[in-house]
C-alpha cells in the first residue's frame, strides 16, 4: 500500500505488478479489429484519438487568431483569411471537439461499466456514430483544403446563404453528418441507461456521472435535429436561390436563428452536464465522501436539460425579436442558472469534513469550480437585458463562452482522462509533471480570458481582424496567456502517451474509488464483467468499500 | 541593466494610452454602469464565497489533518438556500436589466431622427438637411437622437460602446435606437454582427459637439437638399402623384398628415402609420390597401433604394398639405409620365 | 482481487449461451425481452429525432402561410386534391400491410410475412409513382423554385372550362413571388417525405430479402417491428402533410 | 446468478427491468384490430377530403388538422402498438410532440407579440 498522508493514490507493488494478459485492448490484434471493433471502450479509443486531432487543428487556428491580435494592425493574414480560421476554429471546437468530447470518450468508455452492463445497448450504431464523426470531421477538413469558410460557427444568414461564395454547402453537410453522430451516441446512452441497468441499479444509486450523460443525451436527441433541418435549409437555399431565410424574397432571416438557436443553445448544455458529472466523481473520489445532495445534484441535471430548451433566444436579444417575448426568454434564462448554482454548492459541500487529497484529476476539478463559477456568473450579466445590449458580439461573450467551453468543459475533461487514465490504459500518468500542466493550463487560461472581459466592456467586436490602438495591451496579455494555455495542453498529450508504455502499473483502484468501474481490472476485459454485477449498495459508499476491501484482505490472507 | 530609453517611452506610452473603462458618453452609459457594477460585484461576492470554501475545506479537511471523512448526505435546508438566495438575486437582474432594456429601446418622442443604411461594409448616415456621411456620425450633445436604421444587404450591428448602445441592423425592416450624448468627442462605431470579409473596417467615428458647432457643421456640410426634399422629387418622378394627388377624384388616399395617423385597411385591420408601414406600403401595397380603395397600386419592389425609401418617408413625415402635390402635378404632366403598372414580374 | 469473479469467466461464456433463444441475440443483452424492449426504445428514440426535424419545417410553414395567406392560398390550390387523396389512401393501404407483416411475423408465418412486406413495399412505391407525377407537372408549369420559377398563372389564373371563371383571385406583383416560397416549403416536406419513403423502401427489400430466408418467423420479429415503427411514422408525417399543403387552403378567407 | 427471466418472485435480480414501469407484456395485435383501424384511417380520409369541398370558414383548417391529429393518434395508439407498451414508451412518444410544441409556442411567442409594440 502505497497511500500516504496526503495521496490515496495506491499502486500495486511495481516489482510484481503486471497489466493483466487479457484485457479489451490486446483482446483481437490488427487495424480491422479495431476498426469493426463493437466493443464501446475501443471505440472510446478511436475518439480519443479523433477528438485530440482536431482539437488540436482547432486550437492551431486559435494560435493564429491569437497571433494576428497582437498588433492592431491587420497585418499576419488578410481579413478572409482571418475569418476562415475563426470560423474554422468554431467549428471544429464546437462540432468536433466539445460536442463529443465527454460523452463520446469517457462516457462511451463508462457509462455501460458504470450501470454494470457489457455493452452500449447498441454497438453497431455506436461504431455507426464514430464513422459518422469521421465523415463529418474529413467532410470539415474537405471545406478547409477547397479554400476554407467563413460564415462564421453561427451561419448568420443571408449572409451565409447569399453574400459569400466559400464552401458553405460542403460545411453544412459536415456538421449535418457531425450532428447524427451526436443524436446516435445521446439514443444510444439513453437506451442503456433505461435498459441494461444491473440488478439493483436503481435510478438513484446510479453515479452522478450517468444522470448528467442522461440529460446531456436527451438534449442530442430532441435538440440536434432542428440544427440539422436549418442547415439542410441554408444548403438547399444556397443550391435553389430561394428560400425561407432570405428577406429580399419574403424569408425571415430571423427563422433561421430561431431553430439555430434552438438547438446551439442546448448545445451548450450538451457541452458541459457531461463535463459536470466528471467533477462529481471527481469530487467524491478525492474527498472520500458521498456527493453532498445527491439528489439534488441529480435532479439540477434534469432541470437543465429541461430548462435549457427554453432560453434560445437570449442569443437574439438585440437582433429585432419581439420585447415581449425578449423578456419572457430572459426571465427563464435567470432561471436555468439556479440549478448550476446548486451544483457548485453542493460540490463545495462535498468537501466538508471529507478527507482530502489534492491529486491531478481534483486539481483540474478545483480548476473547473473556479472558472466554471466565473463563467456562469458573468452568464447572468448576458441573460439579462439592458445589460446584453452593451455586452453581446463583443469579446466579454467571447470570454463568458470559452470560461464555460474551456475553462468548465476542457478542465473536466482533462481531470475526467488523468481521473481514468489508469483504468482505460492499464498505466498512471507521472504525477508531478502531470501537476505541473494542470497549474500551468489555470494560469495560462486566466491570463487568457479574463483580459477579454475588460475589452469586451471597452466594446472591443469579436470576429474583428484589426482594432483601434488602446485596445492592444490587453491583446498582447490575452496572446500571451494563449501561449502559456498551448504549453499546458501540449504537456498532457505528452506525457500521456510516455505513460502508455513507461507509466507504472496502476493496479484496478489506485484511487480507493467506489465505482463499480474500479472493482474490475484495468484495462477491462472486452466483456466487463465476468458475471453481471448485483449492485447493492447507493452510488459513492466508501464505507462499504472499506469492508469490501478488509474482506478481500482476509479472504486472500 | 538599463532598459533602453526608446523602450521605455514606446512601454509608457502604450500603457498609458491603452484603455480599461469606457468613457460614459451618453445619459444611458451610467445606468448601464450602475447595473454593471452591480453584477461585478455579484461575482466577485459569488467567486470569493465559493473560492472561501474550497479553500477552508481543503485546508481544515486535508488528508493529513482529517483521516477518515464523516459521510454526510446532505442537507434540505442548505439546498434551499442556495436555491433561493441565488434565484433572488437572478430575478434582482432580471428586473434591472428589463427596465434598462426598454430605456433603450424606447426612443421619446420628441427625438431628433437620423437614418443609418448599412451594407457590406460601410455605414452611411442621412441627416434630415439631407447631409450624407459615410462611417462617420455627427451628433449634437444634450438631444435626443433616435436612429432609424436598415441594413441593404446582410445582418449588421450598430454600436457605440461608449454610449451604451447597440442594435442589430436588419435587412428588411427598420430598427431603432436612442441616445443623449453629454460629452463633446469622438467615439468608436463598430459593426459587431460578424457580416462578410471586411467586417472589422466597417468602423466609423461618432462625433458629439455643441449645438452651436453641430448647427454650423450642418451648414457646411449641406447638399442643398434635405431629405424631404429629395423625397419630393421622387414622389414626382415616381408618379406617386399621379394618384395620391389629394383630389377628390384622386385613385389613392390623400397623404397629407398621414404619418402618426391610424388607418382602416379593407381588411378591416386598423394600423398605426409609422416609418416601417409607410416603407412596407411603398414595396407591399397590395397588404396595406386603405379602406375604401381599389388595390390598383404597383410595387416599388427593386426600383428603390433604401435611401429612397428613406427620403420618401421622411417626405411624407412632413406632408401636411397637397398643395404642393398638386402643383407639380400639373407642372410635370407636360413634360413627364407617370411610369406605368410594371407588368408580370419575371425572376 | 476479484479473484473469485475470474475463475469463473470461462465457465460463464458456456452458460451465456444456454440462454440464447435465437441466433439473433446479442451478447451483451441478458435476456432476449430486454434485446427487444432495448430494439423498440431505441427506435422510438430516433423517431423523436424525426419529429423534431419535419418539426422544423412545419413550423415554417406554420409562419409563412400567416405571413403570406393570399400566396399560399393560390400555390396550394394548384395542387391536386385527387392524387394527394389517392396518394394518402395508398400510404395508409402500405401501412396497414406492414402492421399485417409484423402480425404475421409475431405469429411467425412466413409466407403470410413475405406477401404482406412485397404489398407494402408495393404500395409505397405506388406512392411515389404518384408522387413523380405531381412533380412532374409541377416541373412542367415552372412551379419548381429555383431560376425558371413563373409566377404568370398567379398573376392571371387561367379560366375555368366549367365555370368560365378564373379558378382563383389575380394575386397582386408584390405578392406573387411569395408563391416561391410556398413551393419551396412543399418541395422541402415532401421532398424530405419521400426520401424517407426511398430509403424506407431500399429497408424493405433487406428485409424482405431475409424474410424469405425464414429469419423473422422463427420469434425474432424486433427488426420487423421496429421497421413497422419507421414506415409508421412516415405515415403520420404524411397524414399531416396532406391537410396543410393541399386542403385547408381551399376555402380562403375574405379577411 | 440466475439468467432466466424469472417473472415473478425475483426481488433482485431483474435484467429486463420487469418489474418496473418500463416494461410491458409484448401484445400481439389481432389482423382483425388492423383492419378496423384501417377502415376508420380511409374513412377519416374521405371525411377530410369532403370536409375541404364546404365553405366552412376558419373551421375548415381546424376541421382538417382535427381529423389529421385523430388519424396520427390512432396510428401511434395501434399501428405502432403504443397502446399496449409501457409507460416509458408513451411517456417517450409524449415529450416529442411536447418538445416539437415547445419550439413552435416559444418562436410564436415572438412572432406574435411583435406587431404588439411600436418596436
Amino acid at each position: 500500500m502505497s497511500a500516504t498522508a496526503t495521496s490515496i493514490l495506491n499502486l500495486p507493488d511495481q516489482a510484481t505488478a503486471t497489466i493483466p494478459k487479457k484485457n479489451f485492448i490486446t483482446a483481437e490484434d490488427g487495424l480491422l479489429s479495431w476498426l469493426l471493433t463493437g466493443d464501446h471502450k475501443r471505440i472510446a479509443m478511436l475518439y480519443i484519438i479523433s477528438i485530440t486531432f482536431f482539437f488540436f487543428i482547432g486550437g492551431a487556428f486559435a494560435g493564429l487568431i491569437r497571433l494576428e491580435l497582437l498588433t492592431p494592425q491587420p497585418d499576419l493574414v488578410a481579413s478572409d483569411t482571418y475569418n476562415k480560421l475563426f470560423t474554422m476554429h468554431g467549428i471544429i471546437m464546437v462540432f468536433l471537439f466539445l460536442v463529443p468530447s465527454v460523452p463520446a470518450t469517457l462516457g462511451n468508455f463508462l457509462i455501460p461499466i458504470m450501470l454494470g452492463a457489457r455493452d452500449l445497448a447498441f454497438p453497431k450504431i455506436n461504431l455507426l456514430s464514430w464513422y459518422l464523426y469521421v465523415i463529418g470531421g474529413t467532410l470539415t477538413l474537405t471545406a478547409l483544403m477547397l479554400g476554407g469558410v467563413d460564415t462564421g460557427w453561427t451561419f448568420t444568414t443571408p449572409l451565409s446563404t447569399h453574400y459569400l461564395n466559400t464552401h458553405v454547402v460542403t460545411t453544412a453537410m459536415a456538421i449535418f453528418v457531425a450532428g447524427f453522430s451526436s443524436i446516435f451516441t445521446g439514443l444510444n446512452f439513453i437506451v442503456t441507461i433505461h435498459r441494461m441497468r444491473c440488478p439493483g441499479m436503481t435510478w438513484f444509486r446510479m453515479p452522478l456521472f450517468v444522470w448528467a450523460h442522461y440529460a446531456a443525451s436527451v438534449l442530442m436527441v430532441l435538440g440536434t435535429p432542428v440544427l440539422a433541418i436549418a442547415i439542410v435549409l441554408v444548403a438547399l437555399e444556397r443550391l435553389v436561390g430561394i428560400g425561407v431565410f432570405d428577406p429580399t424574397k419574403g424569408g425571415d432571416p430571423l427563422l433561421f436563428q430561431h431553430l439555430f438557436w434552438f438547438y446551439s443553445h442546448p448545445a451548450v448544455y450538451i457541452m458541459i452536464l457531461p463535463g459536470m458529472g466528471v467533477i462529481s466523481e471527481v469530487i467524491s473520489t478525492f474527498s472520500r465522501k458521498r456527493v453532498f445532495g445527491y439528489t439534488a445534484v441529480a435532479f439540477s441535471s434534469v432541470a437543465i436539460a429541461l430548462f435549457g430548451f427554453f432560453v434560445w433566444e437570449h442569443h437574439m436579444f438585440i437582433m429585432g425579436v419581439s420585447n415581449y417575448s425578449a423578456l419572457v426568454f430572459s426571465l427563464l434564462t435567470m432561471l436555468v442558472a439556479v440549478p448550476s448554482a446548486i451544483k457548485i454548492f453542493n460540490w463545495a459541500f462535498t468537501l466538508q469534513k471529507g478527507s482530502i487529497t489534492f491529486e491531478t484529476p481534483m486539481l483540474y476539478a478545483f480548476g473547473f469550480m473556479g472558472l466554471f463559477t466565473i463563467g456562469g456568473l458573468t452568464g447572468v450579466f448576458l441573460g439579462s437585458l439592458g445589460m446584453d445590449i452593451q455586452l453581446t458580439e463583443t469579446y466579454f461573450i467571447v470570454a463568458h463562452f470559452h470560461f464555460v467551453m474551456v475553462g468548465g468543459m476542457l478542465m473536466a475533461f482533462l481531470s475526467g482522462v488523468h481521473f481514468w487514465w489508469p483504468k482505460m490504459t492499464g498505466r498512471m500518468y507521472p504525477e508531478s509533471l502531470s501537476k505541473l500542466a494542470a497549474v500551468v493550463t489555470f494560469i495560462g487560461f486566466n491570463l487568457t480570458f479574463l483580459p477579454q472581459f475588460i475589452l469586451g466592456y471597452l466594446g472591443m467586436p469579436r470576429r474583428y481582424h484589426a482594432y483601434p490602438p488602446e485596445f492592444q495591451v490587453l491583446n498582447v496579455l490575452s496572446t500571451a496567456g494563449a501561449t502559456v494555455l498551448g504549453v499546458g495542453y501540449l504537456l498532457p498529450v505528452l506525457y500521456l502517451a510516455w505513460s502508455l508504455k513507461y507509466g507504472p502499473v496502476a493496479g484496478d483502484n489506485p484511487w480507493q474509488a467506489t465505482g463499480l468501474e474500479w472493482q474490475i481490472q484495468s484495462p477491462p476485459l472486452t466483456e466487463n464483467f465476468p458475471e453481471i454485477p448485483i449492485m447493492d449498495h447507493e452510488a459513492y459508499d466508501y464505507e462499504w468499500l472499506e469492508h469490501k476491501t478488509a474482506h478481500e484482505v482476509k479472504a486472500v490472507g | 541593466m538599463g532598459i533602453s530609453p526608446v523602450i521605455w517611452q514606446f512601454l509608457v506610452k502604450w500603457l498609458t494610452a491603452s484603455a480599461l473603462f469606457p468613457r460614459e458618453g451618453s445619459t444611458i452609459a451610467p445606468w448601464m454602469d450602475e447595473l454593471y457594477f452591480f453584477l461585478l460585484a455579484m461575482t466577485v461576492v459569488g467567486l470569493v464565497l465559493v473560492g472561501a470554501i474550497l479553500f477552508t475545506f481543503s485546508v481544515r479537511y486535508r488528508k493529513s489533518v482529517h483521516p477518515v471523512a464523516t459521510q454526510i448526505e446532505g442537507s434540505t435546508l442548505l439546498e434551499a438556500t442556495w436555491t433561493i438566495i441565488p434565484l433572488a438575486i437572478f430575478l434582482i437582474t432580471f428586473v434591472w436589466g428589463a427596465v434598462l432594456y426598454f430605456r433603450i429601446y424606447n426612443p421619446p418622442v420628441n427625438s431628433m431622427n437620423i437614418y443609418i443604411v448599412g451594407k457590406q461594409w460601410m455605414w452611411k448616415a442621412e441627416h434630415p438637411g439631407g447631409q450624407h456621411e459615410i462611417n462617420a456620425l455627427h451628433v449634437p450633445v444634450g438631444q435626443n437622437i433616435q436612429l432609424t436604421m436598415i441594413s441593404q444587404d446582410v445582418f449588421h450591428s450598430f454600436s457605440i460602446p461608449e454610449f451604451r448602445i447597440k442594435r442589430e441592423v436588419i435587412p428588411g425592416r427598420y430598427s431603432t435606437v436612442w441616445f443623449n450624448a453629454t460629452t463633446p468627442g469622438e467615439y468608436h462605431l463598430f459593426c459587431t454582427q460578424y457580416c462578410g470579409t471586411n467586417h472589422s473596417a466597417m468602423i466609423g467615428t461618432i462625433t458629439a459637439m455643441s449645438p452651436a458647432d453641430y448647427k454650423k457643421w450642418t451648414e457646411d456640410s449641406t447638399s442643398g437638399m434635405s431629405l424631404a426634399q429629395n423625397g419630393e422629387r421622387l414622389f414626382a418622378s415616381m408618379g406617386c402623384n399621379a394618384c395620391h394627388s389629394g383630389t377628390a377624384a384622386a385613385r389613392g388616399p390623400s397623404l397629407a398628415g398621414v404619418y402618426g395617423s391610424k388607418l382602416t385597411l379593407t381588411n378591416g385591420s386598423q394600423v398605426l402609420v409609422n416609418d416601417a408601414y409607410l416603407r412596407d406600403a411603398i414595396l407591399n401595397p397590395s397588404q396595406h390597401v386603405t379602406s375604401g380603395y381599389a388595390p390598383i397600386m404597383p410595387t416599388y419592389q427593386g426600383q428603390i433604394s433604401e435611401d429612397g425609401l428613406i427620403d420618401l418617408v421622411e417626405y411624407l413625415k412632413g406632408l401636411n398639405t397637397n398643395y404642393r402635390v398638386q402643383q407639380t402635378l400639373t407642372t410635370s404632366q407636360s413634360d413627364q409620365t407617370a411610369p406605368t403598372t410594371p407588368g408580370v414580374v419575371k425572376p | 482481487m476479484d479473484s473469485a469473479i475470474e475463475t469463473t469467466h470461462s465457465e460463464h461464456d458456456a452458460a451465456e449461451h444456454e440462454h440464447v433463444f435465437v441466433p439473433q441475440h446479442r451478447h451483451h443483452f441478458e435476456t432476449e425481452e430486454q434485446q427487444r424492449e432495448a430494439g423498440s426504445f431505441g427506435m422510438w428514440l430516433f423517431l423523436l429525432t424525426e419529429i423534431m426535424f419535419f418539426g422544423g419545417m412545419f413550423f415554417a410553414y406554420l409562419l409563412f402561410r400567416n405571413w403570406y395567406y393570399d400566396a399560399f392560398v393560390a400555390a396550394s390550390n394548384t395542387l391536386n386534391i385527387g392524387m394527394g387523396a389517392a396518394n394518402t389512401a395508398i400510404l395508409i393501404t402500405s401501412g396497414f400491410f406492414m402492421a399485417l407483416a409484423v402480425w404475421a411475423a409475431e405469429v411467425r408465418k412466413k409466407n403470410l410475412l413475405v406477401i404482406f412486406l412485397v404489398l407494402t413495399t408495393v404500395f409505397g412505391c405506388a406512392f411515389l409513382g404518384v408522387k413523380y407525377f405531381e412533380y412532374k407537372e409541377k416541373f412542367e408549369l415552372h412551379h419548381v423554385p429555383g431560376a425558371s420559377f413563373d409566377v404568370s398563372q398567379f398573376v392571371n389564373p387561367p379560366i375555368d372550362a366549367k365555370t368560365g371563371k378564373p379558378v382563383g383571385k389575380p394575386l397582386a406583383p408584390d405578392v406573387v413571388q411569395h408563391t416561391q416560397i410556398f413551393f419551396f416549403l412543399y418541395f422541402a416536406m415532401t421532398g424530405m417525405h419521400a426520401l424517407h419513403m426511398i430509403i424506407g423502401i431500399g429497408i424493405l427489400f433487406w428485409l424482405l430479402l431475409r424474410a424469405q430466408r425464414g429469419e423473422f418467423s422463427v420469434g425474432y420479429v424486433a427488426p420487423i417491428e421496429n421497421f413497422g415503427l419507421y414506415w409508421h411514422f412516415v405515415d403520420i408525417v404524411w397524414i399531416f402533410l396532406f391537410p396543410l399543403l393541399y386542403l385547408i387552403n381551399r376555402h380562403p378567407l375574405a379577411h | 446468478m440466475a439468467h432466466e427471466p424469472q417473472h415473478a418472485e425475483q426481488h433482485f435480480h431483474d435484467p429486463a427491468n420487469i418489474v418496473n414501469p418500463e416494461h410491458a407484456e409484448h401484445h400481439i395485435v389481432s389482423p382483425l384490430e388492423y383492419s378496423f383501424v384501417f377502415g376508420t384511417l380511409l374513412l377519416c380520409t374521405v371525411l377530410t377530403v369532403f370536409a375541404a369541398t364546404l365553405d366552412l370558414g376558419v373551421f375548415n383548417p381546424v376541421i382538417a388538422l382535427a381529423i389529421a391529429s385523430f388519424k396520427g393518434v390512432i396510428v401511434i395508439l395501434f399501428f405502432m402498438h403504443v397502446k399496449y407498451q409501457s409507460n416509458l414508451i408513451k411517456m417517450t412518444v409524449g415529450a416529442g410532440f411536447f418538445t416539437f410544441l415547445v419550439l413552435i409556442t416559444m418562436t410564436l411567442s415572438d412572432y406574435m407579440s411583435r406587431a404588439w409594440g411600436l418596436w
